[in-house]
């Protein structure tokens, strides 16, 4: 079973290597040879995943050592992998949602010259995911997590002639590295304690180190979660990525990579079990996020970015759960499995309404569209409803138990943070109506787009709506399935641990405060969406509004005092080296120059003035010789 | 003869006989002709010369007097080797001639490298195809006729009727003769003399230029009048030592200074003097700094070098440093070692000035013969650094040294014959611009030699500049060296930027000509290149010869 | 008389031809400056070669002679040829070569 | 005796650069081959050396000892470490690629002048330094190294003055004044270092010559002597020789503030160049730090290690933030070097294991990295003419493989994992942030302005919509592609399994540590490392 492990890995690798290398021979056949190997791997994923189950729950946990990637005295690093509950569950999800996305890609890129490229990426993205969660030490997740980094920049860039795509790449690349400094500083502290950064070792002696150092790691992985997972105060790239094609915001900037912050916090969850500052510092930072990007949701008109804004808001749900530690840490995951479906479901939904209107994102150009996409509005339609919580849908059950761990932790953070999530139940409740309502019902806002074409709105082809619905079926049941007498718990209880914390508020108490929250989210929307028509241009709107609009603000602090303030370093930086550093060199040989032009004055060509020269030397040299012996 | 006379002659005689007794006979001198035979050779050549001069046909003279030099150097080499390998170089060396001449290792080397620098020199004297043929004759770089006035009447019969001042091959080997004499003089007289016999005739070559004249005179007029100025002052310092000690002879001068000789009580107020000895000293050494164009007695050396005809620029640039640094050694390490503690210092401070301002006031320069003198006073510094270490090591560096720049001095100056245009060579460096793309190869060959002065490894110049600073480090000169190290970084860019020229710069419109030389240039300049890649890559057998020569006989 | 007064009497020599080398401009005189220098060596010799009452320095007084007389052979060639040229002994005409 | 390989490793290419000048003007295409062709017999030589050399063994192998210049005690001693190894190597496998990329940049324009011979020269001078620099990495004799480590400047300048592209932003002439400046600023810069350097191996020779009785340049022997007694060196003097050796190395590698002359130089001459200048020469200065510094002068070398650390890591930023605000893309390459430069550094002077190993590795992953970027970058500023990163814009569209191996020259160069430079920077990091971990995180951020200055190149070079004068841009010949798909197939083993690299270094690098008597920090709990990796591995 073990090789097979790296077949999960090798195969899409594979694939990414014959589509790039490959060339322009393959555009003809190239996105189909993505799709196979994605498929591949997701087959191989289900064979692994038949083979933990027919295991028991304590031999669940399969490794495989490849090979020693770079030995140096102390530093021992590994290519090896460590396939557990946890990685089967994201090894699932990546590569289910993600060969149902390059299936729906097919049809979404058609008219692209660049296809083969856009799946060799996908292929890339799957591989350095899939690298990423099956890892068995920090340095090798640190090559995934950058490899998805990389993908993630290929993909949101991949209209590189757009001038606002580029940029929009290399800002989330950047913001990225910024937290993966935190990993790498991690990796490296982690080193100089336990002498090793494999996950069984470190895990093994987090008893015999101080807290202190534990929660210097703790944070440091926190750092690095902020930015692959965009929260607070790293998340400011989320929403320029949504450049990228819609079924990359879909995979990548969804379902999975996004993701993979939690992962990093939930697998490392023997540290920060041990740690509670830092684990504190999670629930904080996912609490903030999730309020953040519910308001930033709220504001947008673009619907991708709307949708960006929920996404936020959502991961910061399963921060916050994580941050719970061992109370948290399966409905953290689980929310996120049920995430990765409706929410992929709902860009794909996006994406497919886009594809109709001429690529316009604009919900105030939209409308009325549920009679031209009946199959896109009821996917998205399930996706909304699994989204905002409705009873009984994956949603639902997820979400529900992460308010009710958050009030679980107890004590007034437990209250805080539960409050928190409650209200945020509510706002997404009302931003999720509000796509909903501008999109799909009242009249039609439908504008030319730039070239003057009248959007013909029409379903996307089969290849599109079928993934589409698919997914749609995972966001109505898996919640259920999972929570079938705890299903999901038992089987990541192994891995994660769990333990019920005492909830000073009852289950059922919650279920009502939610729906409550849910039903007022839902009729304030309807109240401003619904009843009274959608002005085709923005109204300017309040303070909060506009905020909101610009991100609240975050990107314009980065602009003003990272931009700016680079700019002007640099620029003086410039202009120091070239007048002080190189300044003193030219200078000196300037002034070399300068004392030989005066003493060749010197030489002024008359014997008479040579000859006191002489004279003088003689007379300084008998002097001097004179003085030496002190005559 | 008649009886009378005899008586009157026996009347002197027997008064003479009368006083006989009172005064001492002189005794005949005995005089080792063997062992001086190379300097008496080179010296027969010359009179030899002045003959064919006197008496040969104006069309037979030039290749007579090139055989007779040739020839006469030539025996002249072979015979220093001769008594080099007869021993005289180490075991039997000895002073000869009544104490007048030192025949040792140090003396020995310096004249076979003189004798070899004047072989050399010799081929590009004789020179014949760079100006172009005027009426019918090839010409050498020297005047038709010297006396004649520039420009004038009779200047311009003279070069019709193909007139060429051919009696620079004997002046040349007077000049070697006394350059061979010079550092192997054991008494102050013989120094004196032959320091005259060797300026003399370099003058009057300094006048005599074909081409710029004015220029070439006026080198002259100053390098006489400030050589025959130094000379007054180092005979002056003589007076002053013979004074102190009683004699002139480098041996008997050092027992006084060491006190070993024991002195008449009655002169003890000028005799042992101190005052005298330091003054004295000073002068004498002052007169030798002239010569090597040490700063501040360097004045001279750009304007004779620039003025001079090149092939005579070259031979003394090459040749009065060595015999000069060679006696000055010989002074330092003979005569006052016993007061070095005196005059170390006071050499430390000539050393540092003379390299710094040699290197910085090159810096400025736009005409490569300057360029090239102030270069020589810079490498004078460089020498001076070994002449401070008081150490045979010392000694042999500086007379490592001493072959390594001349060689590549004299191919230096050969190759700056080359470049002519109308008026000439073409010694303005903006005209030396892309000449690298003009001749590759004789731009390589200028680039290798200001490499080699500037010091770069796996040249002579670097081999050589090693061994001084090495010499003068082990001799507890830490800071010269140093100094040194520095102004080796200064001049360093001064050649660079001809290299610059050469290559970098695109070649101008009208620019000079390179001249095809004939093979007695070609000589010149290979043997340059030749010696800078030999002492550069494997110097060893070299250094072995100047260590094994690196002691005085006293 | 003291014979140390002889030496007083060179040294004076020598300084006068020193200074006369420096101060003036004719080529000739500063020549002739030039011997008086020689000259002032000689008298130091002959001094000298009293005090210690040995030979040498008269001999030597002799080779100064002969030397200073060939430095006025070859001196006064260069300096006419010089005049000639120029139509000035004046030293201070030769600065053609400078800096 | 056995058969001088190292010699002829070194001397084939001379000779090499011998035949190709003598090759006849006309015959421009014959000289190129003969060329390649001597190159690649070099790198035949050099893998040779690689397969003798066997890591366990002695410390110096396949040694070769003769008597040169006993005046000088200088003897002509040849013997190669782990690190002379792979560096060897890696010049050996640059030189021909440098070649190749460097094909056309010596035509001359008019070939009416018989005499006159860029092309055979071009190819000869890249030979000879070739030849010049592995002697160096070869020599173990200080004296031999130091003749060499000066006499490459000579060719190197001629490279740089003679050579350099008319893609400047000024006319012909401006271009011609700035590129012979830059020549003699690389030459001065680097001789003045040498010079110092001259001074301090003249007083190395002063101490052995006064200790021993016979002064000894001989790396072992000085070595043997000091371990034994026979030869001991005050403080003082240590510290001055140390601080003259590192000066000259510190301009050469180059160090911050020696920087200036590095922009300079990449800048104005051809890419090819360039890279042997980053890639191959400034390696000399590097590995002279790591073999002379550290262990003739021990003691120095922790005296004087705060002070390089801080230098280093200034460097890592300083060089950094100046990529950023370049507005020349070989300008750009050249500060981003600097900044790596300053990785190595603190490599070296940490003083750990990870931290030299991974500095050497450092050397070669930036040997090849740098020569993918700058190569690319050279064919891109041939098509336009131009070096300024405003002429550019849209390239992807019209030259898709131009840009795509560009891209992965730029994230070699941001050390992304995968490729070798992250592990070669990673190595650093840790060994630095072991002993000195604010050091360490402060070089961290290095990598947050490497994205940065790659990205922002990146972007506004190849990216947006296509730029006047990029239109008609043709992609990557097929000779472009055979230099530049190998250097990136070799980034990705570097990056994937360096294993075969670091088992050559890491004993050299044990023995260097044991010289300046330094050992790892030990973890704060000691779980042994290589019994995790089992204990995981299982």
């Amino acid at each position: 079973m073990d090789p097979l492990i790296g077949a999960l890995v090798g195969a899409p690798l594979l694939g990414a290597g014959i589509l790039l290398v490959g060339g322009r021979r393959l555009d003809r056949t190239g996105h189909w040879i993505g799709c196979l190997w994605a498929a591949v791997s997701f087959v191989i994923g289900v064979v692994l995943f038949a083979d933990l189950l027919s295991r028991s729950p304590a031999q669940r946990t399969l490794t495989s050592h490849l090979f020693t990637w770079v030995p140096v005295a102390g530093f021992q690093a590994d290519v090896g992998f460590q396939l557990d509950q946890l990685s089967m569950t994201f090894v699932l999800l990546i590569t289910g949602v993600g060969t149902l996305i390059h299936i729906y890609s097919v049809g979404y890129m058609e008219h692209d010259e660049n296809r083969r490229k856009f799946f060799g990426y996908l292929n890339l993205f799957l591989a350095a995911m899939l690298l990423l969660v099956l890892a068995d030490n920090y340095l090798l997740l640190y090559v995934g997590w950058e490899g998805v980094g990389l993908a993630s920049y290929l993909l949101i860039g991949f209209w590189q002639h757009k001038p606002s795509a580029a940029t929009a790449a290399k800002k989330a690349f950047l913001v990225n590295r910024v937290g993966d400094m935190g990993l790498s500083i991690a990796i490296m502290v982690m080193f100089t304690t336990f002498g090793s950064f494999a996950f069984r070792p470190v895990f093994a002696h987090v008893g015999d180190v101080s807290q202190g150092r534990l929660t210097t790691i703790g944070l440091l992985l926190l750092l690095a979660a902020c930015g692959k997972s965009a929260q607070v105060p790293l998340q400011s790239w989320l929403g320029d990525a949504m450049e990228g094609p819609t079924p990359v915001s879909a995979l990548i900037h969804a379902a999975t990579m996004v993701t993979a912050g939690v992962y990093l916090v939930v697998r490392s969850g023997a540290i920060f079990n041990a740690a509670p500052t830092a684990q504190l510092a999670v629930c904080v930072v996912g609490a903030v996020t999730l309020v953040f990007g519910a308001i930033v949701g709220c504001a947008k008109d673009d619907i991708k970015k709307a949708l960006a804004g929920s996404t936020m808001s959502q991961i910061g749900y399963m921060m916050l759960a994580a941050g719970l530690g061992p109370i948290g840490y399966v409905f953290a995951i689980m929310h996120l499995v049920t995430h990765g479906f409706f929410k992929a479901g709902l860009f794909l939904g996006a994406g497919s309404v886009m594809h109709g209107m001429n690529d316009e994102v604009d919900m105030r150009r939209f409308g009325a569209l549920r009679t031209y996409m009946p199959v896109t509005f009821v996917t998205f339609g399930l996706g909304y409803l699994a989204i905002i919580g409705f009873p009984g849908l994956s949603g639902y059950w997820s979400k529900d138990k992460i308010i009710e761990a958050a009030f679980a932790k107890g004590g007034t953070e437990g209250w805080t943070l539960g409050a928190v999530a409650l209200v945020g139940a509510g706002i997404t409740a009302f931003y999720m109506t509000r796509v909903m309502l501008m999109t799909f019902f009242g009249d039609k806002r439908w504008q030319p787009d730039a070239e003057g074409h009248e959007p013909h709105p029409h379903e996307s082809p089969k290849i599109m709506t079928i993934p589409m619905s698919i997914l749609a079926f995972g966001s109505v049941f898996a919640g259920g399935l999972f929570s079938i007498n705890s299903a999901f718990l038992k089987w990541l209880q192994p891995v994660t641990g769990h333990s019920d914390g005492h909830s000073p508020v009852a289950t059922w108490e919650i279920t009502v405060a939610t729906l409550v929250v849910l039903i007022l989210g839902v009729g304030l929307a309807w109240q401003s969406y619904g009843r009274q028509a959608v002005p085709a241009v923005a109204p300017r709107g309040s303070l909060l509004t506009r905020a909101a609009r610009r991100d609240l603000l975050q990107d314009d602090f980065n602009h003003v005092v990272l931009v700016r303030g680079g700019e002007h370093l640099t620029r003086s930086l410039v202009y120091l080296d070239h007048t002080v550093v190189d300044g003193a060199v030219n200078g000196t040989a300037a002034g070399v120059g300068g004392l030989s032009g005066r003493l060749r004055r010197l030489q002024n060509g008359f014997v008479r003035s040579y000859a006191v020269s002489m004279l003088g030397g003689t007379a300084v040299l008998v002097a001097a010789t004179l003085l030496m012996r002190g005559v | 003869m008649s009886a009378t006379a005899a008586a009157v002659h026996s009347l002197w005689t027997t008064r003479a006989l009368a006083d006989t007794a009172a005064t001492p006979a002189i005794p005949t001198p005995h005089i080792e002709y063997a062992q001086l035979s190379p300097v008496l050779i080179v010296f027969g050549a010359a009179v030899l010369g002045v003959l064919i001069e006197a008496f040969a046909p104006r069309a037979a003279r030039y290749a007579g007097q090139l055989a007779v030099s040739v020839v006469g150097l030539a025996a002249a080499f072979a015979a220093l080797v001769a008594l080099a390998a007869d021993g005289y170089a180490q075991g039997r060396s000895h002073v000869a001639a009544m104490g007048a001449v030192a025949v040792d290792g140090p003396a020995l080397f310096l004249q076979g490298t003189i004798v070899l620098i004047a072989l050399v020199a010799t081929f590009t004297f004789a020179e014949r195809r760079l100006d172009p043929v005027a009426h019918g004759n090839r010409v050498d770089s020297f005047a038709a006729q010297g006396s004649a006035v520039p420009g004038g009447e009779q200047e311009q019969k003279a070069v019709r009727a193909g007139f060429t001042t051919t009696e620079v091959f004997p002046l040349l080997l007077f000049a070697v003769a006394g350059m061979m004499i010079f550092p192997a003089a054991d008494d102050l007289l013989t120094l004196f003399v032959s320091l005259e016999v060797f300026s003399l005739p370099l003058y009057l070559l300094c006048a005599l230029a074909r081409r710029r004249r004015l220029m070439s005179q006026e080198a002259s007029v100053k390098y006489f009048l400030l050589g025959a100025f130094s000379s007054a002052i180092l005979l002056f310092g003589i007076a002053l030592l013979y004074g102190y000690a009683g004699t002139v002879s480098y041996g008997g001068i050092a027992d006084v200074v060491d006190g070993t000789a024991k002195l008449t009580p009655a002169l003890a107020n000028t005799t042992g003097n101190d005052a005298l000895l330091l003054i004295g000293g000073a002068m004498v050494v002052m007169g030798l700094l002239f010569k090597v164009a040490a700063v501040p007695f360097h004045m001279w050396t750009p304007d004779v070098y620039q003025g001079a005809p090149t092939p005579v620029t070259g031979f003394m640039a090459a040749a009065v440093k060595v015999a000069a640094f060679g006696a000055l050694l010989r002074l330092l390490y003979v005569v006052l070692p016993g007061m070095r503690w005196d005059w170390r210092p006071v050499m430390w401070g000539v050393a540092i000035v003379t390299m710094v301002v040699g290197a910085i006031i090159a810096v400025t320069q736009t005409d490569v013969k300057r360029l090239l003198a102030y270069s020589s006073i810079a490498h004078a510094g460089f020498l001076l650094t070994g002449v401070i270490a008081v150490s045979p090591s010392g000694v042999s560096s500086v007379l490592f040294y001493l072959v390594a720049y001349s060689f590549v001095t004299l191919g230096g100056f050969a190759v700056v014959t080359l470049v002519r245009d109308a008026g000439g060579e073409a010694t303005h460096l903006s005209k030396w611009a892309g000449l690298g793309r003009r001749s590759p190869l004789l731009a390589a060959v200028f680039a290798v030699f200001l490499l080699s002065f500037a010091g770069i490894p796996l040249t002579a110049g670097f081999s050589g500049k090693f061994a001084v600073f090495k010499a003068a480090a082990q001799g507890g000169a830490v800071p010269l060296v140093v100094v040194g190290v520095i102004s080796s970084a200064i001049a360093a860019f001064f050649y660079i930027r001809v290299i610059v020229m050469m290559f970098f710069q695109e070649p101008q419109p009208q620019g000079p000509t390179v001249a095809i030389p004939s093979p007695l240039t070609s000589t010149a300049i290979a043997l340059g290149v030749a010696v800078t890649l030999v002492l550069g890559v494997a110097p060893q057998y070299f250094l072995d010869l100047a260590g094994k020569a690196g002691v005085f006989v006293r | 008389m003291n014979p140390a007064n002889y030496l007083y009497l060179s040294a004076l020599l020598f300084t006068i031809g020193a200074a006369g080398v420096l101060i003036r401009r004719n080529a000739i005189i500063v020549f002739m400056c030039v011997e008086l220098m020689l000259n002032a060596c000689n008298l130091a010799f002959v001094t000298f070669s009293r005090l210690h009452g040995n030979l040498d320095g008269q001999i030597i007084a002799f080779f100064t002679m002969v030397v200073a007389a060939a430095e006025v052979v070859v001196g006064l060639a260069i300096i006419v040829t010089f005049f000639r040229s120029r139509h000035s002994a004046s030293v201070d005409d030769a600065d053609l070569m400078k800096l | 005796m056995s058969f001088p390989l190292l010699t002829v490793t070194a001397v084939v290419p001379a000779a090499g650069a011998v035949v190709t000048a003598a090759v006849p003007a006309a015959r421009r295409t014959a000289a190129k081959w003969t060329a390649l062709a001597f190159a690649l017999a070099t790198l035949v030589l050099a893998a040779v050396v690689t397969a003798r050399f066997s890591p366990g063994g002695a410390r110096y192998q396949l040694t070769e000892s003769h008597a040169w210049i006993t005046a000088f005690g200088v003897r002509y001693e040849l013997g190669v470490d782990g690190i002379a190894v792979v560096l060897v190597l890696l010049t050996a496998v640059l030189v021909p690629f440098v070649m190749l990329a460097g094909w056309h940049d010596a035509d001359p324009l008019e070939t009416s002048d018989r005499r006159w011979r860029p092309t055979q020269g071009f190819f000869a001078l890249i030979l000879l330094v070739e030849a010049m620099v592995v002697i160096a990495f070869e020599s173990t004799d200080v004296f031999l190294f130091y003749v060499f480590f000066e006499a490459m400047l000579i060719p190197m300048y001629f490279l740089i003055g003679g050579f350099g592209d008319q893609a400047g932003a000024h006319g012909e002439d401006e271009q011609a004044r700035q590129r012979s400046y830059a020549a003699v600023k690389f030459l001065l810069y680097n001789l003045v270092g040498g010079l110092v350097m001259l001074a301090a191996v003249i007083g190395l020779y002063a101490v052995t010559a006064h200790q021993l009785g016979a002064g000894t340049f001989s790396l072992p022997q000085i070595l043997h002597d000091r371990a034994n007694g026979t030869l001991t060196l005050s403080t003082t003097a240590e510290r001055w020789i140390f601080l003259g050796f590192f000066f000259a190395f510190a301009v050469k590698a180059p160090l911050w503030p020696l920087h200036t002359w590095l922009p300079n130089a990449m800048g104005e001459s051809t890419a090819p160049v360039a890279v042997l200048i980053t890639a191959v020469v400034d390696k000399v200065g590097t590995f002279a730090m790591l073999r002379y510094c550290l262990q003739l002068f021990p003691a120095a070398s922790k005296w004087a290690t705060p002070v390089i650390l801080v230098l280093a890591v200034i460097g890592i930023i300083y060089g950094a933030l100046l990529a950023v605000g370049q507005r020349d893309i070989k300008r750009l390459i050249a500060y981003a070097s600097i900044s790596h430069f300053g990785f190595i550094i603190l490599g070296i002077f940490a003083m750990t294991s990870q931290g030299q190993s991974g500095a050497t590795l450092y050397m070669v992953n930036h040997g090849v990295s740098t020569a993918a970027l700058l190569l690319v970058a050279g064919f891109l500023i041939s098509r336009r003419g131009s070096r300024r990163i405003a002429d550019f814009g849209g390239v992807q569209k019209v030259a898709p493989l131009l840009a795509g191996t560009f891209l992965v020259g730029g994230l070699a160069t941001l050390s992304l994992p995968g490729l070798g430079p992250f592990v070669s920077e990673f190595l650093v990091l840790v060994g630095t942030f072991t002993r000195y971990p604010a050091l360490g995180v402060i070089a961290t951020l290095g990598i947050v302005l490497a994205a940065l200055y790659v990205l922002v190149l990146y972007q506004r070079t190849m990216t947006g919509p296509v730029k006047a004068g990029i239109e008609g841009m043709k992609d990557l010949k097929v000779r472009e592609l055979v230099v530049v798909a190998p250097l990136i197939a070799l980034l990705l083993f570097l990056g994937v399994y360096p294993k075969p690299v670091t088992d050559v270094i890491n004993p050299a690098v044990k023995d260097t540590l044991s010289d300046v008597h330094r050992t790892d920090p030990p973890p704060k709990v000691t779980v042994p490392a290589v019994a995790a990796a089992k204990e995981n591995a299982k």
